[in-house]
């Protein structure tokens, strides 16, 4: 499919987020489409997909004006989208096979009549076609978000396709994974299918993409083929400015430890000794299903560890549950931002306040407002959290935006430790810079931080010290020398290979 | 596989409940399981078990229908009305047609002018009381079309004639939920609306569709209970809505949507049947019938959902007491 | 009793007023409607405007309304309370207010009426009680399906019934069930009561909707005519039922006459007339014998759509 | 800023919603705009409008209380007892006593064996009829004492108690839910009970403690009722609950929780209370009134929900008949 946009509009309210954006796509090309969170790459995805209506502005698919209405005119000619949220893909009761082929477009397995065995093995075809081996009968909530993650991709590639468009599709993936993944993209590629790629992660578009668009503000900042490109001039585009170290790493580990755990047991982890010290960032690495998440949970009191010991800053404590991790001054930055993590309906300002407002409600539990306003717009303009207004609902934010809008919140409660999973995932490169200083503000003030991440470079540059972890297990300890991507790799895959 | 006996077996358990209170009620009392009396409570079911059909197609969606009890009484009452003037066949096509259209307009309310379905419905049933009322000045219909009574009062087979459409009802639109795209479509729709219309499904028309569906097994049940007392009574439904709802939300189907069945509907419609029958059977105090039946509802709830997490627990091998921890997705709905 | 003296200068008479309001406690029964129709009949007749509120069984609305209507200053307030201890604060109310206040079928307990027409709802039970005995000669096993639990028709009826039923030492009765005036409620109960009593002489069902009700399940199990029948109200299906010889007896207390008599003495009260300040009215016990002159005693009153075209 | 203004726009929206009502009134009765009617319509909303401020602490948390209407009778009937036995202080005290303890049972039902709260508090609305049945064996509880009536009878400063007393609530419960760290904890867990318990907050015991404020009102709303009749009357409170739901939900409280606000529910009981007498002052069919009554409600929440489309569309500048777009999120819960 070739597709072209010219001059596409599109504002919701006050917020212009598409200012005439036009470039085009041919057939059998892969296009990067990356920018700042809240550059507008999912509103236009979203404009290509007939989820919205451009305000001006036209689509022409190979030379000819197209006008999607509604989301099944643009399903019709072979446009699948892979959206940013795993909200606006699944469906969390259904079956992973009837999540798959949900809409059946063909009608492979029935016209009105639905043969519930051909699909499932039809899942499972696809699927083991992406190098999953997941049982297509379990209800999609009951996975974990890189396994619907692949769900969803296995989704798009049911129908057969002339464009796919893939928002942030690695967020949740790990190294192995995003592999499986490239290499259906390549193959598409092949096949003649275009490809919409939207990433944060300037080291998979210079892997995959044939020409990569930046997107600022609303408006096309660059346009070209890859290889006249360099990541310099990339970030460039994106941010206005040259951003001279992606990762602004500072060390204030001190010899204090702060965070003590000893043999701890759970069923997704076993012995973990970890001690980590005021002003250090430890890193967790490891694959999929390595129980690092599981370990994050049980020491933050969501699901209490079976046996061991814990202690923060010389003081043994027992997390039974969240209250007592909070007010052990234990923060955790849940993955799943959705679920988990922010009440969409409500203000930034309330979000942010949420876990600390016992700060400002002492006396009678009224919720002291100016004293609340003043710290929540502090943290807010620290983080740079992009919104219309401090009472604006969170939900109304951009993906990047909502997840410092989340850091904003446990930076508010002064917590003591810090464990972070995937603090970064659908950051953008600036925005990530503006976590990292966080980060480093945190250990500076001798706040003890445990990060997990599936980001490699990420990890390595950021963190301290790396444990890895191996089906439950630590398995090595790096640092200094020994710390790289690649000997992190070798003992997270160690055995599994 | 696992999967799939799990949720045969949570069929079941919706089984095992009726089960439960059909034990202990044929030790209380030596009739309750001759047949005659148990064609009795599916006679005695069969109203409020199609009201609670429809039901479970709008609930699935993650909507609600509180006009189901206005409409069966409406369309019950321009039944008899077609049929007095101009015979059967007019009369039945009347009903349906008067459901469909009552399901028509709350599905448009619901879908075209974002009003929330409890409002929504909640209004048309006000509207619909008001003009059965009216028309009827408050009055009864009597009807004495036999083929007509027959729908509520002859047998075939040696079973009423509301069994057998209950039955029927229950297997066709039971084969629709499960077996059908439209069936997973209402599936979709209800569990995550979003990504159902981004998934190219036409959720307006699931949705519009379904309270069709509601609507026109109203007037059906509207004709069952015509028919049984040859009469259309203009407050026939008031009060059955709370009924159906109840049958169905026992019957596990969960008002956050995208999850329930129509087998599990009917078992929910026969427990609220047997409590009945059975206090009935055993002279229980009416003073004390609604706290029994409440009791009643609160114990079998009670156990469908520990037993659940009995399950989850064994399975999951959570252990060290741990809580059972259901995905985050899972836990927020299961709340509502 | 309260309301004993007899109005003579209304305050109505003297703004010569020709208008009242009439609160129903519901108007989801067809006995109610008659009452209704019989009024606004006899409205049309004395050249009245009669506004008709229903309660729909809901004390606080009876009171809301009521309140509304003094408000309004009408000319005669006329009750038909959902409660009787409950409509007291509508009459003190209307005494406050200086509205006529009368009532009908439930007398409230408390302040000045100008008037008062009812059935005595324990005489009637009563009535049935007696008319049932009679139907299966002094002995045998009975059932009683009463009404809406908590609503003084049918805690009083239940109470006569039960009363006068107990002095027949040969009659037990073997169930009691509530079916809350509903015939589709009595059809489901009976059914289930049959089932556990096969072998029943007689019921006695509150109002004759249920009597209805009751009919359906006596006719599925083919025991019409074995089961005698006795009910309250004498509604059109019921005197037809007793015309064919499938329900023994109604206690009649012809709503049309009510609602007429009602309106009749709101007239005299709106011209300063004097009124009789208590009416207690009996019910007629019908049975086939004297079903066709009750018939005819409704149609002289007007009230066509009381009477089944059978006895027209 | 602007969202301040918005937020207040909203809110005022839903005044709009009954000065529209009340201008039609006044234009079309002449009685309406009197002191003593405005008075009286104050009067007869003050018993729906209590039990729908508790009902909005309980919908924001996306739950319901459908026992709102039997605990109103079973606490009447308390209170009144206690008040022939024991005296006024007693009987308040038991009366609040025992809405408290339905609350709690009710909250106890929900959080700890997670039954949905339709099911739950339909089964204690049932339980709680049968019981106020039993202990009164379906009598009327006449209550002779003068401070009680009181109540519901005194006036204060020219303005019924039950006025002052629903003005009260409405000001000291609007404050809770507005302004404190309980009233922010309702909402965020109503809103996302996951991300509310990740972040510390008890979201079982607030639950718990919106369910026993529900019951406590309802326990304030029988005295009212009790007061206002110089009785207590075991069906007193029935059907009252889905009167009370309506209030909130035209109030614009949402269904799916997280959003609502106490103004709301009060302008929403009093336009359900308008209708009712400004009815009642037409001289509207008895028969046409429930018809009157599910348009106004149709037209009401319409005009509400398109106003805010209306003004979306041209704050937005959507135009070229572009749908409005919400974001996700808002979206999917608009459908509930
Ligand atoms: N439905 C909507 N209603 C109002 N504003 C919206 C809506 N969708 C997006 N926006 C706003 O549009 C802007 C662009 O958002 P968009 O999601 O397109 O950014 P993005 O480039 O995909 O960012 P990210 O990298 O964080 O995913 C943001 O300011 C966002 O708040
Ligand atoms: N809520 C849950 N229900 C069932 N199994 C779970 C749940 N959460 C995690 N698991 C399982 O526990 C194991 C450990 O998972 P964990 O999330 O800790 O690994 P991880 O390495 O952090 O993976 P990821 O990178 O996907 O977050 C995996 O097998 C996972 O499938
Ligand atoms: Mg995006
Ligand atoms: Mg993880």
């Amino acid at each position: 499919m070739h597709l072209q946009l010219v001059d596409v509009h599109k504002s919701f309210g006050d917020n212009s987020v598409l200012r005439g954006v036009s470039f085009e796509v041919s057939p059998g090309e892969v296009v990067a489409l990356v920018g700042e969170n809240g550059a507008g790459k999912s509103t236009l995805t979203r404009v290509i997909s007939g989820a919205h209506q451009p305000d001006a502005g036209r689509l022409l698919i190979d030379g000819v004006p197209a006008a999607f209405k509604d989301p099944q005119s643009a399903m019709a000619r072979g446009i699948e989208v892979i959206y940013q949220e795993f909200q606006q893909n699944l469906f969390p009761h259904l079956t992973v096979a009837e999540n798959m082929y949900v809409l059946d477009r063909e009608r492979r397995f029935g016209n009105l009549f639905v043969s519930k065995q051909r699909m499932a093995e039809a899942a499972g075809t696809a699927l083991r076609r992406l190098g999953m081996e997941i049982d297509v009968h379990r209800p999609v909530g009951d996975l974990g978000v890189a396994e619907r993650q692949m769900v969803e991709i296995a989704k798009a590639m049911t129908h057969d396709l002339s464009l796919l468009i893939l928002d942030e599709p690695t967020a949740a993936l790990d190294e192995r994974e995003s592999e499986q993944l490239f290499a259906q993209v390549r193959g598409l590629r092949a096949a003649g299918v275009s490809v919409i790629y939207i990433s944060h992660r300037l080291d998979e578009v210079f892997q995959l993409a044939d020409r990569i668009v930046v997107l600022r503000d609303g408006r096309v900042t660059l346009d070209a083929p890859r290889g006249e490109l360099d990541p310099d001039r990339v970030v460039t585009a994106m941010v206005g400015d040259t951003v001279d170290d992606f990762y602004p790493k500072e060390r204030n580990a001190t010899n204090q430890v702060v965070l003590e755990v000893r043999g701890a047991r759970h069923a997704d982890f076993h012995d973990v000794d970890l001690r980590v010290h005021a002003g250090e960032v430890l890193g967790i690495g490891g694959v999929v299903g390595c129980g690092r998440s599981s370990l994050l949970r049980a020491l933050f009191g969501l699901r209490p560890l079976a046996g061991g010991s814990v202690s923060v800053a010389g003081t043994p404590v027992r997390v039974r549950d969240v209250r007592d991790a909070i007010d052990s001054r234990i923060a955790y930055l849940s993955p799943d931002r959705q679920a988990e993590g922010l009440c969409m309906s409500l203000s930034v300002e309330a979000n942010v306040s949420l876990a600390s407002l016992r700060d400002y409600s002492p006396a009678g539990n009224v919720v002291r407002r100016a004293k609340e306003r003043a710290a929540t717009g502090q943290v807010i303009s620290d983080l740079r959290v992009r919104t219309a207004s401090p009472a604006a609902a969170v939900g109304s934010l951009s993906g990047g935006n909502q997840q410092k809008a989340l850091f904003a919140k446990w930076v508010m409660t002064r917590p003591r430790v810090l464990l972070m999973d995937e603090p970064t995932r659908g950051v953008d490169v600036g925005a990530k810079t503006e976590i990292y200083r966080i980060i480093n503000k945190l250990t500076a003030d001798g706040v003890a931080v445990v990060l997990v991440s599936s980001d490699l470079p990420e990890l390595v540059a950021m963190s301290d010290r790396v444990v890895v972890m191996r089906e439950g297990r630590l398995v090595a300890e790096l640092a200094g020398d020994r710390l790289d991507e690649q000997s992190i790799l070798k003992h997270a895959l160690v055995g599994a290979v | 596989m696992t999967s799939k006996l799990k949720s045969a077996a949570s069929q079941l358990r919706a089984v095992w409940m009726l089960l439960l209170v059909g034990i202990v009620l044929s030790v209380a009392s030596p009739v309750f399981l001759t047949p005659t009396n148990l064609l009795n409570v599916g006679l005695a079911t069969s109203v409020a078990a199609l009201l609670a059909a429809g039901q479970t197609y709008v609930i699935i969606l993650a909507e609600i229908d509180l006009s189901v009890g206005a409409a069966l009484g409406f369309s019950s009452v321009i039944t008899a009305m077609t049929l007095r003037d101009h015979g059967l066949l007019p009369a039945l096509a009347a009903g349906l047609a008067v459901g469909a259209v009552i399901g028509l307009v709350n599905g448009l309310l619901v879908t075209k002018t974002r009003m929330p379905s409890f409002i929504a419905t909640l209004a048309t049933m006000s509207v619909l009381a008001g003009l059965t009322l009216q028309i009827t000045a408050g009055n009864p219909i009597a009807v004495t079309d036999y083929d007509f009574q027959g729908i509520g009062q002859a047998r075939f087979a040696g079973i009423p004639v509301p069994v057998w459409i209950m039955l029927v009802v229950f297997g066709l639109f039971g084969f629709v939920l499960a077996r059908t795209r439209f069936g997973r479509f209402v599936y979709a729709t209800g569990d995550n609306a979003e990504a159902a219309r981004l998934s190219g499904i036409r959720t307006h028309r699931i949705k519009i569709l379904a309270f069709v569906i509601s609507g026109v097994l109203a007037a059906t049940a509207g004709f069952i209970i015509t028919a049984r007392l040859s009469t259309a009574q203009p407050t026939a439904g008031s009060g059955l809505e709370l009924a159906a709802i109840a049958a169905v939300i026992i019957g596990g189907t969960s008002l956050a949507g995208g999850r329930g069945s129509l087998l599990g509907t009917l078992v929910g419609a026969l427990v609220l049947g047997v409590i009945d029958n059975g206090m009935n059977l055993l002279d229980v105090s009416p003073f004390l019938q609604n706290v029994v039946k409440g009791l009643v509802i609160l114990l079998a709830v009670f156990l469908d959902r520990n037993i659940d997490s009995l399950r989850a627990l064994v399975t999951r091998r959570d252990g060290a007491g741990a809580p059972p921890a259901p995905t985050p997705v899972a836990s927020e709905l299961a709340q509502r | 009793s309260r309301g004993g003296d007899a109005t003579t200068a209304s305050p109505a008479a003297v703004s010569g007023k020709k208008d009242a309001t009439i609160i129903m406690s519901t108007l989801n029964n067809p006995f109610f409607v008659s009452v209704k129709d019989g009024a606004q009949a006899q409205a049309t007749k004395s050249g009245i405007k009669l506004t008709v509120q229903n309660a729909d069984n809901s004390d606080a609305t009876f009171l809301n309304q009521a309140t509304t209507a003094i408000s309004k200053q009408t000319g005669v307030l006329i009750l038909d309370p959902v409660g009787s201890q409950s409509a007291t604060s509508s009459v003190t109310q209307a005494n406050a207010g200086n509205v006529p206040v009368m009532a009908f079928d439930r007398k409230p307990t408390g302040g000045n009426l100008a008037s008062f027409v009812g059935y005595d709802a324990v005489q009637a039970g009563k009535n049935a009680a007696d008319a049932l005995a009679k139907a299966i000669n002094g002995k045998g096993k009975v059932v009683e399906i009463q009404g809406i639990l908590g609503t003084n028709v049918a805690q009083d009826r239940s109470k006569g019934f039960e009363q006068q039923i107990a002095t027949y030492k040969d009659i037990t009765v073997v169930a009691k069930q509530a079916a809350n005036f509903d015939r589709s409620k009595a059809l489901d109960v009976m059914t289930n009561v049959l089932q556990a009593n096969p072998d029943i002489d007689g019921v006695y069902a509150a109002n004759d909707e249920m009597a209805m009700g009751v009919l359906s399940a006596l006719k599925a199990r083919s025991l019409v005519g074995k089961v005698q029948l006795v009910g309250n109200d004498g509604i059109a299906d019921a005197l037809a039922a007793v015309e064919s010889g499938e329900m023994y007896a109604t206690n009649a207390e012809s709503p049309y006459a009510l609602g007429q008599k009602v309106v009749s003495l709101a007239g005299d009260i709106l011209a300063g007339k004097k009124v009789q300040a208590d009416e207690v009215l009996e019910g007629k016990l019908v049975t086939k014998d004297s079903v066709k002159d009750y018939a005819k005693y409704l149609l002289e009153l007007g009230d066509t759509s009381g009477v089944p075209s059978s006895l027209r």
